[in-house]
């Protein structure tokens, strides 16, 4: 699918900046202006990285966090490829980008990524990179690639106002019964939305009989044979759907202002501290809940990675090693500051002070929340990249039509 | 489209004089503009890739015109915008017509129909997405009247394959350019050519048919081709409002353009393209229609 | 063959009067100027007339017959305008043809028509042009041919000629008046200038802020105009204010006999025309002594003013009467009791 | 006498009494219509002031001013997207004028040979997309290393908005007499001196209305700014799509609000001048 770049690998210039040398890259970070790209739909985190993350890199770094809104993470990636393309090995736009899944696969085979540094940050050493939710992102290596942010897991959302707990499908065989008894009430948003491409993937596991087929790389005769389960399902959901699956909505945002007005009856999420943050923007109701399939529901990680033309790759570095501050992960997973977004690091490297206060926070999550436990026990691993450009490409083909 | 000298021309300024006052403008759009249309057009042809050797060919037109969806796209973005440009040249003909005497001597209808000007389309497709759809303001109003019971009876506008709420947000928008239009092609003379009309046995019928028709049509014409190729290139509106199914064609070009796939951008250019040769058609068959006004003006 | 009579008819804009009280009366064929300054309400009269307004309140008949519920296209008052009235979108045979069309005739009939009237009015061959590739004098000529095939029962003329040049604008008035005669079209013709009023109508209506001020043959607004308004708006140059009493006003300059005009005795206003005014031998009355201070060579005439002690008066000679004059002189000037017309003084 | 207003009346080609009705029905349709146009604002002013106010709620139940709050606070966002887009719209907007005088005089007053070739140049522009235009220039611009993006935003806003402005300046010109100046040179101006003496105040409104339109123009631009300024030029629109695509819709609607605010403030200050202008000048697709 992708083409082999023409030009020669811009990675590994001699003179990066090596993160061995943090004294150095930290002076040298002094003074720069980082434009972390990420996606800017949420004003509750963009609050959060301007006014958590700004002000220390402002105080202790001297470094000025841009933050620039983009509508997709996949604007930012094609804006590092157009440039790198486009002949511009240095000092391009982007310093950091929050990515992961097949925008990570596609920077990494333009050879667009600054390698060998994540590893070698500070804080690294919070980080579990064997556990394969860290050192595997979507099946590829993160490799010194990119350094973990946070994580995440799907969860379904239902309104405890209209449903019991029991009413609820657990599975997605469940789920078309469901669908049958209540015609129009439930959508997804169209791939290639992620949310709507990882609503797919589950679908996908569960009828091929799981995840642990998929592992490994990409599988092109296994899924020729088995995707058409998928396909005849999705095509048995459509006439169900919400406006008969004429229509998807396009977004995540679309699909909780159909659930938040009672267009539709559930919404998904990725946060596994929960929707409190949502529900106190008056996004979705005050009575809205999670909950998650038997079946199991993908959890995976989110990262920050610098493009090798960054500008300023010291300064993101200092990002990178910032946001893995204990502290930071800690106030981050806090629903109340606004995101409630999962650890990016193992609470088993940490001293008992720090995992501590982290477990407190974890104690606090309400019923806005799952219990940490239960979505740990259900969680599937995410697999490579081709499968999501896959079922993307075919579900375009097959269902929308 | 440029308004003649009222005061006559000056016939002695030197021909050098006139490029001198040309030439800035020329040289600031045309270059801009003529090289961003030869880019698309390189790019379309496998010209200057950003991946792969830079070879001639007609690979992305060839792709594109084979497969439905390129077709569907086209028929659905022709069918917006010809529908929405017809929706409101007619609401605007009716306005100006029903208008031109109550604000006669006053400025406030003029200003009235200039409100929304500065509202950008993606502001209207917003507010649209408020008003009409299925929990939308109207639905709201609808629900508590008891005239349906719930959203999903309220009708799709929204994300709907018949695109009827990106017609509005067009339609709201357009209806007083044309207006303002009309109102300044009625202006004091059309009272004057209706009333001789009428003195010499032209009912109300057949004074709107060869008098005020006819009056308007020079000036409707070049705004509804202005109009159209607006409504055709606009990206915001359609993909705010519209349905996954079928996409309009900026929607569609933009898509492939952000593709992470960039081998995918040759297609996204010859979209472009397209569109630019529809938008040139439709220019073209108004100055062949504008041919047979010649001499109206 | 048409009557056109307007009965106490007033018009309203909002809060501006903008036509109070008119009564008309038109002779069957006969060509009435109405005639004012701008705005004094005449184009107002004119679509009233046509059908374009609706009055406030009065009557309007044709040929004794209220036309007021008759929508403009059924009276057949066609109107013509000063301005670019040719449908600019439109050859000159169909404009001309216009009101055949209207009427259903076939289109290659009402062309043929068309063609033949536009030879008539004289543009032979210029059918096909467009309005714009026409001087403004054929303008106007294809303007009166569309009229005169609309077969009108009145034809309302408003300023038709004000846009053209002196040359063409004899030509147009000649043409008009002819084609009117020959038909027999009774015509309404507004003007705001008192020369072509004098020389189109059988009679003028004039009319001051949308009232009738004097209506009647054209040499009684020079000879014997009801007001000083009038006069003035003649170009009346000789107004003398006075005091009448028995058959004498009492001027500043002489005790004047009048021949004629009776108004109520008490402060009048005496004009004469300046051709009127005799100079040299002296006349039966009204004879004084006066001084040429100015002599001017016209042309047609010679523009002489003699001063009366403070009072100036201007007489008109013929070039060879003239010659024996010459600035300075003191001379007889003879005002003849016929010539002179009272007005009432009590107004302005 | 009667003003010119009151006589141009409406031909009453009917009857006494449906002249009032029909003024009457006019007026409502009036009514009907301004309502229409404004509707859509209103219902963002509506959801702007609302919290989870979702249906069937028709008034809402949670009156908040929670989104502007946070949009207004001094750390917001929007004050560096409101200067960014302020900057660039000024800078266009002066660029467009300076081009568009000495064009605009061009071509309202000068007949020449290639005039309607001129016109076509400069117009095109006007019909095509400008998403189609930004995917040309992306490349250009990326070759180019516009190492600062704002100006080649301004660079590229100057394409849609050039033609506007010289639209304009050519109906001002095509209507401007030429005695003034022409007499301002005989009593010893300059060519400087007349034109600023002289061509200046006399094109002033005009200017105005071009200056208006070229800012409203350039102020809407959503997708030339994305893919131009790379995402880095943060104009209100930019801030605007990336809002909406969280989905809260009362922080979309204030700043749908805020975006439109300073342009709608504008076109009041200057209605009488933009009012004044011939209608087909003034429009904007």
């Amino acid at each position: 699918m992708l083409v082999a770049v023409a030009c020669s690998p811009i990675s590994g210039d001699g003179d990066a900046a090596d993160p061995a040398d943090w004294d150095g890259v930290v002076s040298n970070s002094r003074g720069q202006q980082l434009n972390l790209f990420m996606w800017g739909g949420s004003s509750e985190i963009n609050r959060f990285v301007d006014n958590v993350y700004g002000p220390r890199l402002e105080a202790e770094f001297g470094i000025h966090l841009n933050r620039i809104p983009v509508a997709d993470t996949v604007d930012a990636v094609n804006k590092v490829l157009s440039e790198i393309q486009a002949g511009r090995r240095r000092g391009g736009a982007v310093d950091l980008i929050w990515i992961n899944g097949e925008n990570f696969q596609t920077l990494r085979q333009a050879d667009a990524l600054l390698a060998d540094w994540s590893r070698r940050l500070p804080n690294a050493r919070f980080v579990d990179w064997d556990a394969p939710e860290v050192g595997l992102d979507f099946g590829l290596p993160v490799a010194g690639f990119e350094s973990p942010l946070g994580s995440a897991q799907f969860q379904f959302v239902y309104d405890s106002a209209r449903f019991g707990p029991e009413e609820l499908p657990r599975s997605y065989a469940g789920l078309l019964q469901w669908v049958e008894m209540h015609p129009g009430r439930f959508t997804y948003p169209a791939p290639p939305d992620f949310h709507g491409n990882r609503f797919i993937k589950q679908a996908f596991y569960e009828l091929t009989g799981g995840f642990e087929r998929w592992l490994g790389g990409f599988d092109s005769a296994g899924y020729a044979e088995s995707s058409p389960a998928l396909w005849d399902y999705l095509q048995e959901l459509e006439p169900h759907l919400w406006r008969k699956g004429t229509s998807y909505p396009p977004s995540l945002a679309e699909l909780n202002r159909l659930f938040a007005n009672g267009e539709i009856d559930f919404t998904f999420t990725q946060l596994p501290a929960g929707i409190e943050a949502d529900v106190a923007a008056g996004i979705l109701p005050a009575t809205s809940r999670p909950f998650v399939f038997d079946t199991g529901t993908i959890g995976d990680s989110h990262y920050l990675a610098i493009p090798a033309n960054a500008a300023h790759p010291e300064a993101a570095m200092v990002m990178a090693n910032l946001v893995l501050e204990p502290e930071l992960q800690a106030a981050k997973l806090a629903p109340a500051n606004g995101w409630g977004d999962g650890l990016g690091i193992s609470l088993s490297l940490l001293d008992d002070d720090s995992r501590r206060r982290i477990e407190a926070v974890l104690d606090d999550l309400g019923e806005l929340a799952l219990e940490p436990a239960l979505l740990e026990s259900v969680r599937l691993p995410e697999v490579a990249a081709e499968y999501t450009v896959a079922l993307e490409r075919d579900w375009q083909q097959y269902v929308r039509r | 489209m440029f308004a003649a000298s009222r005061s006559g021309l000056d016939q002695v300024a030197e021909p050098s004089r006139v490029w001198i006052r040309l030439l800035p403008a020329l040289m600031v759009v045309v270059p801009v503009f003529v090289v961003a249309v030869a880019l698309a057009l390189a790019q379309s042809l496998g010209l200057l890739p950003l991946v792969g050797d830079s070879r001639l060919s007609l690979d992305a037109y060839r792709n594109l015109f084979s497969g439905g969806e390129l077709w569907r796209s086209l028929a659905f973005t022709s069918y917006l915008s010809l529908g929405s440009t017809a929706l409101a040249l007619g609401l605007g003909v009716v306005i100006a017509l029903a208008f031109r005497h109550l604000f006669s001597g006053s400025r406030f209808g003029a200003f009235m129909l200039q409100l929304n000007l500065p509202v950008p389309h993606l502001v209207g497709a917003l507010a649209m997405v408020l008003l009409l759809g299925q929990s939308g303001l109207l639905a709201r109003v609808a629900g508590s009247v008891g005239l349906i019971d719930g959203p999903a009876a309220f009708p799709a506008l929204i994300f709907d394959p018949g695109g009827l709420a990106i017609i509005a947000e067009y339609v709201w928008k357009e209806v007083p350019f044309f207006a303002l239009i009309a109102l300044a092609a009625l202006g004091s003379v059309a009272d004057d050519f209706e009333g001789v009309a009428a003195t010499l046995g032209a009912g109300r019928w057949r004074r709107f048919r060869h008098v005020t028709l006819p009056l308007l049509a020079p000036v409707l014409l070049p705004a509804a081709v202005v109009v159209f190729a607006f409504t055709f290139g606009t990206f915001e509106v359609p993909l705010l409002l519209g349905g996954s199914f079928p996409e309009a064609m900026p929607v569609l070009a933009y898509r492939k353009f952000t593709n992470i796939d960039l081998a995918a951008r040759p297609e996204a250019l010859a979209i472009g393209i397209v569109m630019l040769a529809i938008i040139t058609l439709a220019a073209l068959i108004y100055l062949r229609l504008g041919r047979r006004f010649a001499g109206r003006q | 063959m048409t009557t056109l009579s307007l009965k106490e008819v007033s018009k309203r804009f909002r809060t501006v009067d903008a036509v109070t009280d008119l009564s008309l009366e038109s002779e069957s064929g006969e060509l009435l100027t109405l005639l004012g300054p701008s705005g004094a309400g005449k184009t107002t009269i004119l679509k009233l007339v046509a059908g374009l307004l609706h009055p406030t309140a009065g009557d309007i008949r044709f040929d004794g017959r209220s036309v007021l519920a008759e929508p403009p296209e059924k009276r057949r008052a066609v109107l013509m305008l000063q301005g670019p009235s040719l449908f600019p979108y439109m050859s000159a045979v169909d404009n001309a043809a216009f009101a055949l069309l209207m009427r259903g005739t076939a289109r290659s009939q009402a062309r043929a028509r068309g063609v033949e009237m536009l030879t008539r009015v004289g543009l032979p061959g210029l059918g096909d042009r467009r309005p714009s590739d026409l001087s403004g004098g054929q303008q106007q000529r294809v303007a009166l041919a569309r009229a005169l095939l609309a077969e009108p029962r009145l034809l309302l003329l408003d300023e038709p000629l004000a846009n053209l040049d002196p040359e063409l604008r004899a030509d147009m008035r000649h043409l008009i008046k002819q084609s009117q005669r020959r038909r027999a079209i009774t015509t309404i013709f507004v003007t705001h200038d008192q020369e072509e009023a004098v020389e189109m109508g059988d009679r003028i209506a004039l009319i001051f802020e949308g009232r009738l001020e004097q209506i009647g043959p054209p040499r009684d607004f020079y000879e014997r105009p009801r007001s000083v308004r009038v006069a003035r708006f003649f170009g009346s140059q000789n107004m003398f204010a006075g005091t009448y009493r028995g058959d004498i006003v009492a001027t500043p300059f002489a005790d004047l006999h009048i021949a004629d005009g009776r108004p109520p005795e008490g402060p009048v206003v005496v004009t004469i025309r300046p051709e009127a005014v005799l100079l040299g031998h002296g006349g039966p009355a009204n004879t004084v002594e006066g001084r040429i201070i100015e002599s001017h060579y016209r042309g047609t005439h010679v523009a002489v003013r003699v001063a009366i002690g403070d009072i100036v008066i201007a007489a008109s000679l013929r070039p060879d009467e003239a010659r024996s004059f010459s600035v300075g002189d003191v001379t007889k000037v003879t005002l003849p009791p016929d010539r002179l017309w009272m007005m009432p003084g009590d107004e302005r | 006498m009667i003003p010119r207003a009151v006589k141009t009346d409406s031909p009453g080609f009917g009857h006494r009494h449906s002249e009032r009705r029909r003024r009457r029905s006019t007026a409502a349709l009036a009514g009907v219509v301004l309502t229409l146009l404004i509707l859509p604002l209103g219902v963002l002013a509506l959801f702007s002031v609302t919290r989870a106010y979702f249906y069937p709620q028709l008034a809402p139940d949670d009156w908040n001013l929670r989104a502007w709050r946070l949009l207004l606070h001094p750390g917001s966002e929007v004050w560096g997207a409101m200067a960014t887009t302020v900057f660039v719209g000024l800078a266009v907007v002066a660029v467009a004028l300076v081009l568009a005088v000495p064009a605009g005089r061009a071509l309202g007053r000068h007949s020449f040979r290639a005039k309607r070739l001129v016109e076509f140049l400069l117009l095109a522009p006007l019909l095509a997309p400008p998403l189609v235009v930004a995917m040309g220039l992306d490349f250009a611009f990326l070759r180019l290393q516009l190492t600062n993006r704002l100006w080649g935003v301004v660079l590229v806003h100057l394409v849609p908005t050039v033609p506007y402005a010289v639209l304009v300046m050519s109906g001002v010109f095509a209507n401007y007499d030429q005695a003034s100046e022409d007499q301002a040179r005989t009593l010893g101006a300059g060519r400087l001196d007349a034109f600023r003496y002289v061509t200046l105040p006399a094109i002033a409104p005009g200017l105005v209305v071009a200056g208006v339109l070229v800012l409203i123009v350039s102020w809407s631009q959503y997708i030339l700014t994305l893919l131009i300024g790379g995402g880095q030029v943060v104009t209100l629109p930019i801030l605007l799509f990336a809002t909406s695509s969280g989905g809260d819709t009362a922080l979309t609607s204030a700043l749908a609000l805020i975006t439109i605010a300073p342009v709608l403030a504008l076109l009041l200050l200057t209605s009488r001048h933009v009012s004044r202008m011939p209608a087909a000048q003034i429009g904007l697709p």
